[in-house]
């Protein structure tokens, strides 16, 4: 097995190697080796006993008549603006929030125990409440999606804060920095690893929470049209959904790994 | 002025208190120029990060200017022993970091920076990030950033440890010539006795279990230091006082 | 917000409807629309779709729908006071027992795993088979599911039985074309009826008359039209719902569309009441509801056939 | 506000502060006061208008009763072991996968696609699959957790892998260390905060999964008891359930975070 | 035997190449004692790395008997620049470290660590972990683990950096003394030329822009090398060659 990893380095942030790769097999085209590998799978499936699954040429072909009358198009982008709104929101709160139970000890207190209560909570149980609070509009169902992308962010970005290296805060403290500016200027900074892992998770429990939140009287919706087809028993439109949401989860979590590379690019990564 | 009263530190230690500094005093008039010798562990460092306000002594006090240290300030500068540069920020944003947290407008910055970027010859990595940085590189942007902010007092711990001889001569002239030109307070951290008696007004010698003074040396060569200066005879009669003060004590361990 | 906006005369009101994706909720809807029913009775119709009745009360009560539709599983929710029901809409007949191949008769299910979808038609029709078979819940490995889940479940033969209803009893012997439908809701009509019904927010029925008598006015032209054209229904009802109208006519073909002249007949002679009784009797049974409900409390009758003149 | 944080310290492992806390009030008091202030709020929500919402005393009543006929101790009981095991088996799989991807460049090829796709897939849509596959037991209800705290911890073990400090990777190398070692005495320890993250984000997914787990024919369980209430509309019920979910979840967390607290003794922080 | 065959080593800098070793060649007999000397920045902890199998040359190759370097290996102990430590194992865990990994049992093991912790002056602090530990001390834990592993070869990148003077000259008599006894090569970067002097058979000079070795002198002093040599004037004279020869370069920057 090609090991990527042998690329080694040095100390701590002396010369950055050169990577000796042996890489035969560049990481796309491995991708796409697995992909294929799973239709693959998923083609033999209904021949091996699975034979609710519909095969791939059906779910194409459903695909295909879903797109051209404009269905998947509307569904997609009413998803993706939920889950967008609802995960960049969730992301924009949680990272000050973590921050600031990760460095004030009383709201730490305060706040954690309904974190992490509201973590354990799952979407289903939180809809009727939040039809009750917030109507059956947008609102709660970007609210929920919220939910799960705030939660999951959260929780890193406050281990993110208590993790870092407290030499690079005393270095900011000594030249002047005030709280607001080593929130800023160093915390956010050195604790982006756990922010984007809790980005990471966070974007997948979004996507997850979809068809939860579009049991709120969605007009229509990836998670809608699978619910939808489920009271039909429509294999083949709920695989569609399904693909689709993993395509687009994938995507928007490639964008993810893209930004970050070039907010770590400073980092010795291996 | 600076006021080291009586200051104790004690740290945990597999169960038991390991006195890391036990009742030190000492006293630095304005714009005196210290250094600190001991062996390794005698304290020398939580010294430092005492009179910086990164720890509080566990016993006494330690003042500046009749107030006591509550907390760090730009007013005292520290160079770290491990340099603790922020890796994510190229060498010319490490130096600008100080001039920004201090409101210092973005052309000046950038002129003060280049200019403590090229005291310590990193002209050419000044875009570089810290992790292409050799040791003594790293060291010497960590120079140039407390430099930058023109501290009145400078803790400088272990500060051209890790640079070559050369470089180590040019800094240590340097740090002189602006310490005669903008006077203020340097307390230096040396494990080179050499260094100690060139640069300092005074040398304070350490000891170990307990970290103590055990005898603080008075310097009275004139400034400015010259190479003469320290081929002088009164030159190594100090350098010997101080190396018998550091190292004929009963040896620990 | 609800559609309070009503003036009264020739003003339109709105109106925020909610349904579910199915011929039997669907079907008024979309032949509302299409026909030009609502903009004729003067409402200005806003249809949101649900995949429950539950979730459509508490949206009622949360003041965001004006009015809903649900299935009989959910008619102990207006029984207990969350909603009135102000029209019915059909009487189920998909409903079934299925049981895998080999099981023949009702008694021989017990010991046996019958998968539920609890709360559902599907639930009760298990229900009152069983009490029919003389067994109790507990002579039965009663496993709580989801519908679609049955249908995956029974396929595989991991569960010997179910409560489960047409078109997912479709999928289901597509695969497992031998399996025995043990009951089947005639077999109960004399006990139990499965009507389907729309229902309106207790504040809408008592503050906006206006609105609740020009919708029901709607509702009953719609079933007229319904009545006559049944094809073109389907397909109007199979556009609504991007459904193949194969699979929108199979569903309607295991239902029983009420007319406005049976629903004035019914709700005149008793017969709703009755209907309702018998689920009420159901509810109770089931733990679902306290005690028996007078249906005059939560079936507005008198709203409905009097809205026959307007 | 008190600030914890105050207590500085020095370089990177240098000497370690005394603590300069200021702080006043304990954790644990914090916590409590949030708790109460919570159950206040509560309290006040049926008498600004959300009439829906049954009252901490009716709540407290419905517990009782379902404490005394021993449903709730059995449901606790069984919810308890579903999640524990699941939760436990994804943790343990989910850190060597996320070292193998983090570590040869092949395999994250092949398996990454995999898992960002499962992340964004509801826990409800693979439930028909489960039961195909693994039937009506237990089996298929531990799946579900499983994969939700698998998920979680893959991502964040995976994370952690690739931040490790290199010249710690170096110095384990030149001392001999073949990369079995390298993974359980360096990776493994280093990560450590990053499997944390993870762990108790997957905590939280895995009880959030439990009420989908539990409409896999489950005969009890708090999320069974409350999804069998939603159909009754039984919302004291529901509110019962969601409160024991939440303190067993807040429970397994503060031993999560006592556990975590022994294992990164090491660590310098704040 | 150890080659450096025309090494070259480029990094990306700024858009740029920057050349940290250019063709840099050098053969080194067994278990010779070279030390390495030049200005902050000239690649010396760069070709430490090839020679460690820590990073590969971007041209050239480096060869220890005979094979290339194709990755790290307790056969070729390495005292980093920085430490690294591991900060979650105690001093006497981390010295166990290489012995564990060699499969040595448990009560060898501790002896052996025991043996060296007492060697660095440490046992007090045997159970402490490294962020109890200051620097010097630090450092010393890096060169007990390493010599516990007994590698034939030992590249050692200024490991006596951090301590005091006296601490220096015990480590540098005991390192010679362990190189006396059993034999080993040893690659040793370091600043201080006396100290480059004093332990090495030769004593490489490397310049900087690109890194390249200057001059390679040879130190005809004899072993065991005592104080008195390192007060006569063979080694004045040696000294004070290393030292032009390391300063009297155009000077860079
Ligand atoms: N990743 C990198 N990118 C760009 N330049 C690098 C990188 N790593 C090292 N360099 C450059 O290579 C040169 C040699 O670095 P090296 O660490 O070998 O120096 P050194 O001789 O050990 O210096 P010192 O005595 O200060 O430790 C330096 O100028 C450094 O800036
Ligand atoms: N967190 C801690 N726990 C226990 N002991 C500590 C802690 N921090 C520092 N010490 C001890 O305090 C003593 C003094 O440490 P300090 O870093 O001040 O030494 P130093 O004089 O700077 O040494 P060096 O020259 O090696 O840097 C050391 O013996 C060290 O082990
Ligand atoms: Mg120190
Ligand atoms: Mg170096």
């Amino acid at each position: 097995m090609t090991m990527v990893r042998q690329q080694p380095a040095t100390q701590a942030g002396t010369p950055q190697p050169e990577p000796r790769r042996r890489r035969t097999v560049p990481r796309g085209v491995l991708n796409l080796v697995s992909v294929l590998l799973g239709i693959g799978i998923w083609w033999l499936l209904p021949t091996v006993g699975f034979h609710d699954i519909p095969a791939p040429p059906e779910v194409a072909g459903r695909a295909w008549e879903l797109t051209v009358d404009g269905t998947l198009g509307g569904d997609v982008l009413a998803s993706l603006l939920r889950v967008f709104i609802g995960f960049v929101l969730g992301v924009v709160a949680a990272v000050p929030v973590g921050f600031l139970m990760g460095w004030y000890g009383p709201i730490r207190g305060l706040v954690e125990p309904w974190v992490q209560f509201f973590r354990t909570i799952p979407p289903l149980a939180i809809i009727p409440l939040a039809i009750v609070l917030m109507g059956i509009g947008e609102t709660p169902k970007i609210f929920v999606i919220f939910l799960a992308s705030f939660l999951a962010c959260v929780i890193a970005t406050f281990q993110g804060v208590v993790n870092v290296d407290k030499t690079l805060i005393n270095a900011a403290r000594v030249l002047g920095a005030k709280d607001r500016t080593i929130f800023a200027r160093v915390v956010v900074p050195a604790s982006t690893p756990f922010i984007l892992v809790g980005m990471r998770v966070g974007l997948g429990s979004s996507w997850a929470t979809l068809v939860a939140a579009e049991l709120i009287a969605a007009q229509q919706g990836l998670g809608y049209r699978m619910q939808n087809a489920q009271l039909y028993y429509d294999l083949p439109t709920i695989f569609v959904g399904l693909i689709a949401i993993g395509v687009l989860g994938l995507l928007m979590d490639r964008i993810l790994l893209f930004a970050e590379r070039h907010l770590t690019s400073w980092q010795e990564r291996r | 002025m600076i006021v080291i009263d009586r200051v104790r530190k004690v740290f945990p230690l597999a169960g038991a208190e390991f006195v890391a500094l036990g009742d030190v005093s000492l006293e630095l008039a304005d714009n005196e120029f210290v250094t600190i010798v001991g062996p390794s562990g005698c304290g020398k460092t939580t010294l430092m990060n005492i009179l910086a306000g990164l720890e509080t002594p566990s016993g006494g006090r330690a003042l500046v200017d009749g107030t006591p240290v509550a907390g760090p300030g730009p007013e005292r500068g520290v160079i770290f022993q491990q340099y603790a540069l922020f890796p994510w920020l190229t060498v010319r944003k490490n130096v600008e970091f100080g001039l920004r947290t201090a409101g210092v407008p973005a052309a000046r910055r950038r002129e003060i920076a280049e200019h403590f970027i090229h005291l310590v010859g990193l002209d050419q990595f000044a875009d570089a990030l810290p992790k292409m940085l050799s040791g003594g590189m790293k060291q010497r942007v960590a120079i140039a950033r407390a430099y930058a902010v023109n501290p009145s007092i400078l803790l400088m711990d272990e500060p051209f440890g890790a640079v070559d001889a050369l470089t180590r001569v040019r800094l240590q002239e340097q740090l002189l010539d602006t310490w005669s030109q903008e006077r203020r307070t340097v307390v230096f951290v040396t494990h080179d006795v050499d260094e100690a008696v060139f640069l300092a007004n005074r040398v304070v010698v350490m000891a170990a279990r307990p970290g103590r003074i055990v005898e603080v040396i008075d310097v009275d060569l004139p400034y400015p230091r010259t190479e003469d200066i320290r081929l002088s005879p009164a030159f190594a009669t100090l350098r010997n006082r101080v190396w018998g003060a550091v190292y004929h004590q009963e040896t620990p361990a | 917000d609800g559609g309070d906006s009503a003036g009264s005369g020739g003003d339109t009101i709105k109106v925020n409807f909610g349904y579910i994706a199915d011929y039997n909720g669907t079907s008024l809807l979309a032949i509302a629309d299409d026909q030009g029913i609502w903009d004729k009775h003067g409402v200005d119709v806003s249809t949101e779709v649900f995949t429950n009745g539950p979730l459509q009360i508490t949206a009622l009560g949360a003041g965001d729908l004006d009015f809903g539709y649900i299935g009989p599983g959910a008619v102990w929710l207006p029984a207990s006071g969350k909603a009135k029901i102000v029209a019915l809409n059909s009487l189920g007949n998909s409903d079934r027992v299925i049981a895998q191949a080999g099981i023949t008769s009702l008694a021989q299910l017990k010991g046996k795993k019958v998968g539920v979808p609890e709360g559902t038609s599907g639930d009760m029709i298990l229900t009152l088979a069983l009490k029919k078979a003389g067994l109790s819940a507990s002579d039965i490995q009663r496993v709580p599911m989801e519908p679609a889940t049955i249908v995956s479940a029974f396929s595989s033969g991991q569960i010997d039985a179910a409560g489960i209803w047409y078109p997912l009893l479709g999928n289901i012997k597509k695969r497992k074309p031998d399996l025995v439908e043990l009951a089947k809701n005639a077999d109960f009509a004399d006990e139990v009826s499965f009507p389907t019904e729309f229902v309106a927010g207790n504040d809408v029925v008592s503050d906006q008359k206006d609105k609740v008598d020009r919708v029901v006015a709607a509702l009953r032209e719609a079933m007229d039209w319904r009545a006559a054209h049944g094809d073109e229904a389907i397909k109007l009802t199979a556009d609504m719902l991007h459904q193949s109208p194969d699979a929108v006519a199979a569903d309607a073909a295991n239902n029983q569309m009420l007319t406005t002249a049976e629903l004035d007949e019914y709700t005149k002679n008793g017969t709703i009441d009755k209907w309702l009784t018998g689920m009420g009797e159901y509810f109770v049974g089931a733990g679902k509801l306290p005690q028996q409900v007078d249906p005059k409390t939560y079936y507005l009758g008198d709203v409905f056939t009097g809205a026959a003149n307007k």
